[in-house]
């Protein structure tokens, strides 16, 4: 079967700089797959790609079996890519099922479904609780959580998660490993991006490691940590060990 | 018993300034009407209005801000809750336009003292009445002054027009261009301009290049000054300036620039050389000074005759109805030696209009004002072109 | 050199954090530890004077400093690096630093301290004239490390450090606080990554929902059973 | 139409143009640099002309003698407004913008009243001073000194603001505030100190303004209302937290004023200025250098 | 689910129309004409700040130029009138759709405009066509348009004395704005407004068009304000550019909403009850005087509600349920 994300020779230029030069990635229906790499390495800016944020530089990305590179970041939403921002980006003046139920909105314009929809993700993210808070009332972890159940409202096809499990403490992100495996469970292929080895590891069937905009190498997670090249470049010795 | 007469004017905003010079000159005119003075001037000499018992004016105040709806609201308010007898306004022409709609609607007389704009008369309206000249009166009176000067051989063939963009400039302008063309005067520049402009510069150089033989400004006070100041920076002397009162009748604009004006000629419906003819008109003046630290000049000259005519016409009608006065007013006839005013006399014809106020023209020589015309009410020969210093 | 005693603190009527009384001795790295909510990081604003606290002291080198303008307090030496970084987004990296040590402008060796945080951040001396709003996570949090670090903080409060930074470099940065230590400051620090933590640690405080839970030197934490099992995940 | 003519409307609409650019160097500090919006701008100016007005009117102290006190009283009333107003309206945690917008309109017609109450509606302008008047030709054109001074007064000024905010560390902090408020405190900033100072400043930079417009220009309590809104476009054309664009913008402001009175009439010049920001904002939405 | 959320919008329409009602019969107990004059001011400002508070309070675009709508409004229905003798309702109608099409075709290029750049552009686009009425010599230029008032009729909403006519005209204006409001309030375009407000970058990457949202509110906005301008133009039967697209009534559109609660649902119509008596008071009773007495006082009101009330007057109004302290644990805990 096709791939569902598939980028052709991505390339981003930023005023001198390249943060993604040649970046040729194929995602699969259903996978989970960790995109990793040193900090800087283009990995936010690939994510900015895939979901729209701004055109590249070079290459193309087909999604679903289209390209869609030329199309703006609301329409790839409504062709199934939801994604988060590494520096979150709530509506601050609007309370957290609000936040939600934007989200909710690109499948239905009735309102009552659109609430109850994201009555039922805010739940699944654990944040029901906090669902009539405003969101400049959340500390940052909350907030990170409140990008992934907006994203999710979405219903999207392919979920880009950028470092939403970090500041966890390790019971907590084991609850958030439990989470994105329940997603993938409900059919949505995830790319996320995450520091913690002990997250990552278990949790991805597949890993990229990008290294100054390129991609390093690619395959099973518990392969790449071995790979010399990353623990030079990313892991450090000591975390090699940890795998 | 008093009788209450409604005075809408702005006391904030931009033209302030007017409103509250025209209150003291309102103050004048009630104090002479209440009190007894020895003035050829109607009620003057009793107290109060012997047609209703000695009754005394009482002015109420009212601040319209130079805009339409408040105008109306405010001449709605006096006349529902303060339950004036007569309303007097009001420096805008716009403001006058729905303050004397209102009037109408409630049957209570409307009398222009100051708005200049001849439209004003010409809306069939029933209780609207102005006694002073309106803008095509005083820019033919100047026309005439020009034919006059042309017969004594001065050369007079060229004009430029320079008039603000509000109701006041473009009527006057429209004035100015239809006699000009009438009356075979060549418009070289016909200017007109944003109100209170930062900068007049780039106007005054389009001025100095026409270079006409006469300058005819339209402008208040405040583009009255700049323009002169600016008019001196750039090197223009026209040498003649022919103004259409308004700015140029403010004793702020002396002020401030009066050195540069030697021999400007402005129309005007008043001057203070007629204290010479009658000594009233120079205590009167005496009165409005003290109270206002200045000399009565062509606004509150006619402010002062408005409430006197009004106040007239309520002592005549006997009472406070609104259609009483109104017949009053309508059968107003004061002759022109009973008034402050050059005017032969006060009588309104079917649309309200007052036609015998025949406006004057006036030159600023040695830091005053002399009638140069019309002849019978001259004092002095114009100095033509204005003198160079 | 610090000691915080029985500070309550609460947001629009919500307590944060009740009681809590820790200390940090001259030359410590002290670590501070819990589930999410429990209060961490409100005890670091409630030090640094950016939430007021509701009751309780905090005693800096002996005097008061609680309720005390937020700028007074950094200018006492005390650098606190907030979860959320607060960077100055539109201004490059370079004016991002050179503010840090805005409290010694004038003074000639005022970009002291400069070395060393490129020492540790090489990447920042690369994007000097980026925006810092461009930054990639990684690098804006090295940045405002590096601000802080150029207050010269007689105390370093890092809350939540290693966020965001790759593991080669959280490894680093622990050594890093190491040295910073070593350079004669204090550092009292908030951290998921206990293990590395306590590592360095030499006292470590535990907080839930807003209370102390436990307390002790590094070794007596993390040998500590429950510990092992809540926080460690082991 | 001579080509005197248009050199003479080219010339004095440079010497327009840096004085608008005088006029606005206030502005462009406390709007432009420190994003507050002060919609009492124009009152600023007034009060500044009101006070080079009474120290000609009552110690006969020429307004070029009487700048630099000027300049010193707006900078206290500045720093006081700030802390007694503005300081509440930027920490406003909901719609600071329209907060600011709005106690600064309120603080706009509180002065119009007190000016009105205190020196009356009427026009007041300085019938004789130093340069009143005067005027320099060359060549047929036209050069008011009044103007002249005002347009080096006007370059030394903006040279002045732009050595302060990109040569010190005053300059710097003033941005960081304007960027977070609530973060310079990491850096031992206090805000408040910075924008009272950066006020101070901004309104001192009006008081010289008002000094010269004093020299040539009516004083009345609506002075300021026609030229508020062009200090604004000049500010906004030539790019926010830019010093230069602020400046640039002032000059591209007086020459389209005079080549527009060259083609349109006259009462319609304000329109090209109008046009000219539209036409700049929509190619460089950031204005000519705008930098945020 | 949500209970307390459809309770709320179900109060928000009760107290409407319980105020609507009460609203109805004060002018049988008010007979002052003045008074009356100002309830229709407040009402029909009310309604005016409630349509800007659409495009400027819930989508975020800062407008201070609406008088531009408001006048295209007065003119065009003036203009039909006097020149063509069509009725003003009709005039009301083509005006509203002309505002709301004016609305969008300059909202093309304008909503690239960030920040104050907007802000500034939508007052010079405002100044602009002031100033071209004010030369337009066929539009009666300076001198404006004088409507003249024959009888009163409701064919061509005229009427001489009464206000009452113009009163419950105002009166369902307001209902219609607020009402408009409310619908929108929780629709689709309502979330998307407030997103795009918040952040339209992230309200992109969740499928708002963040584009059109703020087209269609720019149209709903101006075209209700435009017919708030028709109807000034027959309360007032005269208008002249600077009486109806003077830059005083894009300020007095938006005061009212911010001074009651910028994108709020009750903001303006609580602002607007507060500020135009205000306004009219002051100047009626202390403006006279000449002494600039009423500016001091208005100004010093405007500053002191602003500062002291930020988010608006009616904040003072909702109590927010604070979450009991151990129920957010919970939430902290799961
Ligand atoms: N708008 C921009 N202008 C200039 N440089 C940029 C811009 N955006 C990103 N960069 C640079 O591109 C590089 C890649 O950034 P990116 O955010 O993709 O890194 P990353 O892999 O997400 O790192 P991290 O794990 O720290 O988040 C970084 O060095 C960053 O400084
Ligand atoms: N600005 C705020 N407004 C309201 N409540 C807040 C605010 N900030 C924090 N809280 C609440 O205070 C409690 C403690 O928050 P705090 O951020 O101190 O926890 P933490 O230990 O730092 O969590 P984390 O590990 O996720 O950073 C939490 O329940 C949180 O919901
Ligand atoms: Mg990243
Ligand atoms: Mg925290």
């Amino acid at each position: 079967m096709t791939a569902l994300l598939e980028t052709r020779n991505i390339t981003q230029r930023f005023s001198g700089l390249t943060a993604n030069s040649d970046v040729s990635i194929k995602v699969g229906r259903g996978e989970i797959v960790g995109l990793i790499g040193p900090n800087g390495a283009g990995k936010s800016t690939l994510f900015n790609l895939i979901a729209g944020a701004f055109k590249p530089t070079e290459g193309q990305i087909i999604f679903d079996g289209e390209d869609v590179t030329a199309l703006p970041a609301a329409e790839r939403c409504q062709r199934g890519i939801g994604r988060t921002f590494q520096v979150v980006k709530s509506f601050e003046t609007m309370t957290v099922i609000e936040n939600v139920i934007v989200g909710s909105l690109v499948r239905t314009t009735h309102m009552r479904d659109a609430r109850r929809k994201a009555h039922e993700v805010l739940e699944f993210c654990g944040l029901g609780a906090r669902a009539d808070v405003l969101a400049s009332d959340l500390v940052p972890s909350e907030k990170r959580r409140l990008e992934v159940a907006r994203a999710l409202a979405t219903e999207p096809k392919l979920l880009l998660l950028d470092e939403v499990l970090t500041g966890l403490t390790p019971v907590e992100s084991q609850k958030g490993v439990e989470l994105v495996r329940r997603v993938r469970d409900t059919g949505i292929t995830v790319l996320m991006v995450e520091h913690v080895m002990e997250i990552v590891m278990p949790l991805v069937d597949r890993a990229i490691v990008l290294d100054l905009g390129k991609v390093l190498i690619e395959g099973k997670p518990t392969d790449v940590v071995r790979d010399p090249k990353v623990i030079s470049a990313y892991l450090g010795d000591r975390h090699a060990v940890g795998a | 018993s008093e009788v209450k007469i409604g005075i809408i004017y702005p006391f904030s905003g931009a033209s302030a300034q007017i409103g509250v010079d025209a209150q003291r000159a309102f103050e004048t005119a009630a104090e002479i009407i209440n009190g007894k003075y020895d003035y050829d001037l109607p009620l003057a000499r009793t107290e109060g209005l012997p047609g209703l018992g000695g009754a005394k004016l009482k002015l109420v105040f009212a601040d319209h801000q130079a805009d339409p709806q408040k105008g109306r609201a405010e001449a709605e308010r006096l006349i529902t809750q303060e339950k004036v007898a007569a309303v007097i306004g009001s420096y805008q022409s716009s403001v006058a336009v729905t303050a004397s709609q209102t009037c109408e609607r409630y049957q209570i007389p409307y009398l222009s003292a100051d708005n200049s704009s001849p439209s004003l008369h010409r809306r069939g309206l029933k209780y609207y009445f102005r006694a002073a000249p309106h803008d095509e009166m005083f820019s033919a009176a100047m026309f005439d002054f020009f034919d006059a000067m042309k017969k004594k051989g001065t050369k007079i063939e060229t004009l430029a027009l320079f008039h603000e963009d509000t109701i006041f400039g473009t009527d006057s302008g429209n004035a100015q261009l239809k006699l000009a063309n009438e009356r075979g005067y060549k418009v070289v520049a016909d200017i007109k301009y944003r109100a209170n402009s930062p900068s007049l510069s780039a106007e005054v150089q389009q001025l100095k290049a026409a270079n006409a033989d006469v300058l005819m400004p339209s402008s208040y006070t405040t583009d009255g000054i700049l323009l002169v100041k600016t008019m001196a920076e750039l090197g223009y002397k026209p040498n003649a300036i022919v103004a259409q009162d308004a700015g140029f009748s403010e004793k702020a604009l002396y002020d401030a620039v009066g050195d540069k004006l030697e021999g400007v000629i402005s129309r005007g419906s008043f001057s203070l050389d007629l204290a010479a003819k009658r000594p009233m008109v120079g205590k009167i003046n005496d009165m409005f000074k003290a109270k206002s630290g200045k000399d009565l000049n062509d606004f509150s000259s006619r402010q002062f005759m408005g409430l006197i005519v009004m106040a007239d016409a309520i002592n005549r009608a006997k009472s406070v109805d609104g259609e009483k006065i109104r017949d009053a007013l309508a059968a107003t006839d004061m002759p022109g030696a009973q008034t402050i005013m050059p005017w032969k006399r006060v009588k309104f014809d079917e649309s309200g209009q007052n036609n015998d106020a025949d406006p004057v023209l006036l030159q600023y020589v040695g830091g005053k004002f002399v009638t140069i015309f019309p002849t019978q009410a001259a004092v002095a020969d114009a100095i033509w072109p204005m003198p160079v210093k | 050199m610090l000691s915080v005693r029985d500070v309550t603190t609460a947001y629009q009527g919500l307590v944060a954090i009740s009681n809590v009384s820790i200390d940090v001795e001259q030359g410590e790295i002290v670590c501070v530890a819990g589930a999410n909510g429990a209060g961490k990081s409100t005890l670091l604003k409630s030090i640094a004077g950016a939430e007021r606290p509701r009751a309780g002291s905090v005693t800096f080198d002996g005097n008061r400093i609680d309720g005390m303008a937020q700028h007074l307090i950094t200018a006492k030496g005390i650098a606190y690096v907030p979860e959320n970084r607060r960077l100055f987004p539109r201004l490059a990296v370079r004016d991002n630093l050179r503010l840090g040590s805005y409290l010694y402008r004038g003074e000639a060796n005022r970009e002291e301290p400069l070395d060393f945080v490129f020492k540790l951040f090489p990447r920042l001396s690369e994007r000097m004239d980026q925006r810092a709003e461009t930054l990639s996570g990684g690098e804006q949090q090295m940045l405002a490390i590096g601000r802080a670090l150029m207050t010269r903080p007689r105390l370093l409060m890092l809350d939540e450090p290693s966020q965001g930074i790759m593991p080669k470099l959280v490894d680093e940065i622990f050594q890093a606080v190491k040295r910073i230590r070593d350079a004669g400051m204090t550092v009292l620090i908030v951290e998921q990554r206990m293990a590395e933590c306590l590592e360095i640690a030499d006292r470590a405080y535990i907080l839930q929902t807003g209370r102390v839970l436990m307390q002790g030197t590094a070794a007596e934490i993390s040998g500590n059973k429950d510990v092992r099992k809540a926080y460690l995940g082991l | 139409m001579t080509a005197e003519t248009i050199i003479q409307s080219l010339a004095s609409g440079l010497l327009m143009g840096l004085l608008y650019g005088l006029i606005a160097v206030g502005l462009a500090l406390i709007f432009g640099l420190m994003d507050v919006v002060n919609f009492a701008h124009g009152e600023f100016l007034m009060i500044a002309m009101y006070a080079t007005f009474f120290l000609f009117a009552f110690f006969a102290l020429d307004p070029l003698l009487s700048a630099p006190l000027v300049a010193a009283a707006l900078f206290i009333f500045g720093a006081v407004v700030y802390l007694l107003i503005v300081r509440f309206a930027v920490r406003a945690k909901a719609n600071t913008g329209m907060v600011q917008i709005f106690s600064t309109f309120g603080l706009a017609v509180l002065m119009r009243g007190v000016a009105q109450y205190f020196f009356t509606p009427d026009y007041r302008s300085i019938p004789h001073s130093w340069l009143g008047g005067k005027t320099i030709s060359i060549a047929g054109i036209y050069l008011p000194q009044p103007q002249l001074i005002g347009a080096l007064i006007a370059i030394a000024a903006f040279a002045g603001l732009y050595f302060f905010i990109h040569r010190t560390d005053f300059g710097r902090a003033l941005e960081a505030t304007r960027e977070d408020a609530g973060a310079v405190a990491l850096v031992g900033i206090d805000k408040n100190k910075v924008f009272a100072l950066g006020w101070g400043l901004g309104a001192a930079l009006v008081g010289l303004a008002g000094a010269v417009m004093a020299i040539f220009f009516y004083v009345f309590p609506d002075v300021g209302a026609s030229f508020a809104t062009i200090a604004y476009v000049t500010v906004a054309l030539g790019g926010f937290g830019s010093v230069f664009g602020a400046f640039a913008g002032g000059i591209v402001v007086g020459l389209v004023e005079a080549i527009t009175t060259l083609i349109l009439p006259p009462s319609l010049k304000t329109v090209g200025i109008y046009g000219v920001y539209l036409l700049v904002v929509f190619v460089r939405p950031r204005g000519l250098f705008g930098s945020i | 689910m949500d209970k307390a959320f459809i309770q709320r919008r179900r109060r928000d329409l009760v107290v409407a129309a319980f105020l609507t009602a009460i609203a109805a019969v004060v002018p049988m107990f008010v007979k002052d004409v003045y008074v009356q004059n100002i309830m229709v001011l407040t009402l029909m400002y009310g309604a005016l700040s409630q349509s800007w508070n659409i495009l400027s309070g819930y989508c975020g675009q800062i407008s201070l130029g609406h008088a531009l709508y408001f006048g295209l409004g007065a003119y065009t229905t003036a203009i039909l009138f006097t020149k063509f003798g069509v009725l003003p309702w009709f005039g009301m109608l083509s005006g509203g759709v002309l505002s709301a099409i004016i609305a969008m075709a300059l909202g093309y290029p304008c909503f690239r405009l960030g920040g104050h750049y907007f802000v500034i552009a939508t007052i010079v686009i405002a100044e602009i066509t002031l100033l071209l009425f004010h030369n337009w010599d066929w539009a009666g230029a300076a001198l404006g348009i004088d409507i003249p008032v024959r009888r009163d009729s409701w064919v061509t909403f005229q009427f001489t004395r009464s206000k009452l006519p113009y009163f419950y005209f105002a009166l369902a204006l307001a209902c219609v704005a607020w009402f408009v409001t409310w619908w929108l309030e929780d629709s689709k375009w309502g979330y998307w407004w407030r997103a795009v407000k918040d952040n339209p970058i992230a309200a992109e990457s969740l499928g708002v068009d963040v584009f059109n949202s703020k087209m269609g509110a720019a149209a709903v906005s101006a075209f209700l304000v435009a017919i708030g301008g028709s109807f000034y133009a027959q309360f007032v039967s005269y208008i002249d550019p600077e009486s109806v697209m003077g830059f005083q009534f894009s300020l007095l559109m938006a005061l009212p909403a911010v001074l009651g609660g910028i994108g709020t649902l009750w903001g303006p119509l609580l602002g607007a009850a507060i500020l135009i008596p205000l306004t009219e008071l002051t100047r009626s009773y202390i403006g006279g005087s000449g002494r600039g007495v009423d500016l001091i006082v208005y100004g010093g009101l405007i500053i002191a509600i602003s500062l002291a009330r930020p988010q608006g007057l009616v904040s003072l109004f909702s109590r927010k349920p604070k979450p009991a302290a151990n129920q957010v644990r919970e939430a902290v805990a799961s």
